[in-house]
């Protein structure tokens, strides 16, 4: 289980094999990159800002990992997430799931980006033709999580 | 007792503080308590800790909901619904 | 969509890249790797080698691939699936599926590896210490394409 | 009427054919009667062919069940339940 909050872009093929080196086992890897869109809200989005809470990010990241390994059979996983200005198309953060099942890496890649939109301290301002604005949340990312709860 | 309080994105910007130590009196507790003392300070704070606007807290890392008591040396930070990822 | 059977390996990056320079309204990128595992009922693996029916092959991924669009709201996919001798730890096949939205992308991209997996005519035979011997199929597999059956 | 017909895998290395352009006597008009007639040609064929050992068949290039009718001119193949990915 690894996190890393960074300016930095990532390179996948780099990732996917420093997170496979260790391991024989692995027989799927489903990955998950999200992207700044050129468009939000019928706005050409010139730039795109992230802000987040140094310190909660990585407990909150670590605690959904945490979850997701206890849920399914997980070998590795990896999340990293960009922060600072971003433009159209670049690679805001990337979730890899591997595991020896392909349904089980499906569904922990799917529960983390899920959880990571609703819970990790992250924040996007965007730059537009109408000046800058904060980014709402969504409501479809509300229920999105919430297809994950267990009942006890 | 003592405590730091953050804050982040748009409400670190309404109230044009990113961070601050403060000292609670007594009564304070719960973060339902410190809202109401943040909101006397008045103008944009009671704009934010009064209306329905949507406030997430953390105590010291952890989203909590508004009933969580408050302890002395605690780190607590407001902030807007995340939009990561 | 796109579709390719090899024998060379692939790289996700670069794969990706291509993937992605024609367009600018993704915001989600979901793919699948698959492996050669280790180990296959307890035994130890040297080779694995895919064999497959040329022209049946492509027909059968493009059908999958249309299907997937016609479900989803898809930008671009792409599948690559090798054949020939592999080893433990290369690279059997990948499936990338970008779209404007994640829940769309993580849907399409396992709705075609669990039809993939069912109805492309591929086989794999495997050779342990034990000998040689072909790939039984997996009951699982019949049960994840099994889901994502329409009622009409 | 004349078809083509292709063996793979398993099936390949059992009958020891990848493939055959055949002449089908009128009253084989569908996969079950195709699967008749070359279990027919006895030992691998007959064990291939009658038991309940599972072969899938696909008419130019699409998968068919037992019941699907053979044109001239088709190409049929029959193998085993596909393992890809």
């Amino acid at each position: 289980m690894s996190i890393r909050v960074q300016t930095e872009d990532f390179d996948l093929t780099a990732e996917l094999a420093a997170l496979r080196s260790s391991k024989t086992d692995i027989g799927a890897i489903v990955t998950f990159i999200g992207m700044v869109r050129d468009l939000n809200e019928g706005d050409a989005i010139s730039t795109l800002t992230l802000e987040h809470y140094p310190g909660m990010t990585e407990k909150s990241l670590s605690d959904i990992e945490k979850e997701a390994n206890s849920r399914w059979q997980i070998s590795q996983s990896l999340i990293i997430h960009r922060v600072g200005t971003l433009k159209p198309q670049d690679q805001i953060v990337l979730v890899a799931v591997t595991s020896p099942h392909r349904a089980e890496a499906f569904a922990a890649c799917e529960f983390i980006m899920d959880y990571l939109k609703t819970k990790a301290p992250f924040w996007k301002k965007e730059k537009t033709s109408q000046g800058e604005r904060w980014v709402e949340a969504k409501s479809s990312d509300d229920e999105a999580q919430a297809r994950w709860k267990q009942s006890d | 007792m003592n405590i730091k309080i953050l804050y982040f994105a748009r409400i670190k910007e309404s109230v044009n503080y990113s961070t601050e130590d403060i000292l609670l009196p007594h009564n304070v507790k719960t973060i339902t308590d410190l809202k109401s003392y943040l909101a006397q300070r008045g103008d944009v704070w009671t704009d934010l800790f009064t209306t329905q606007q949507t406030i997430r807290a953390a105590i010291n890392h952890e989203l909590v909901d508004n009933t969580a008591i408050i302890n002395d040396g605690d780190e607590v930070a407001f902030f807007p619904p995340v939009t990561g990822g």
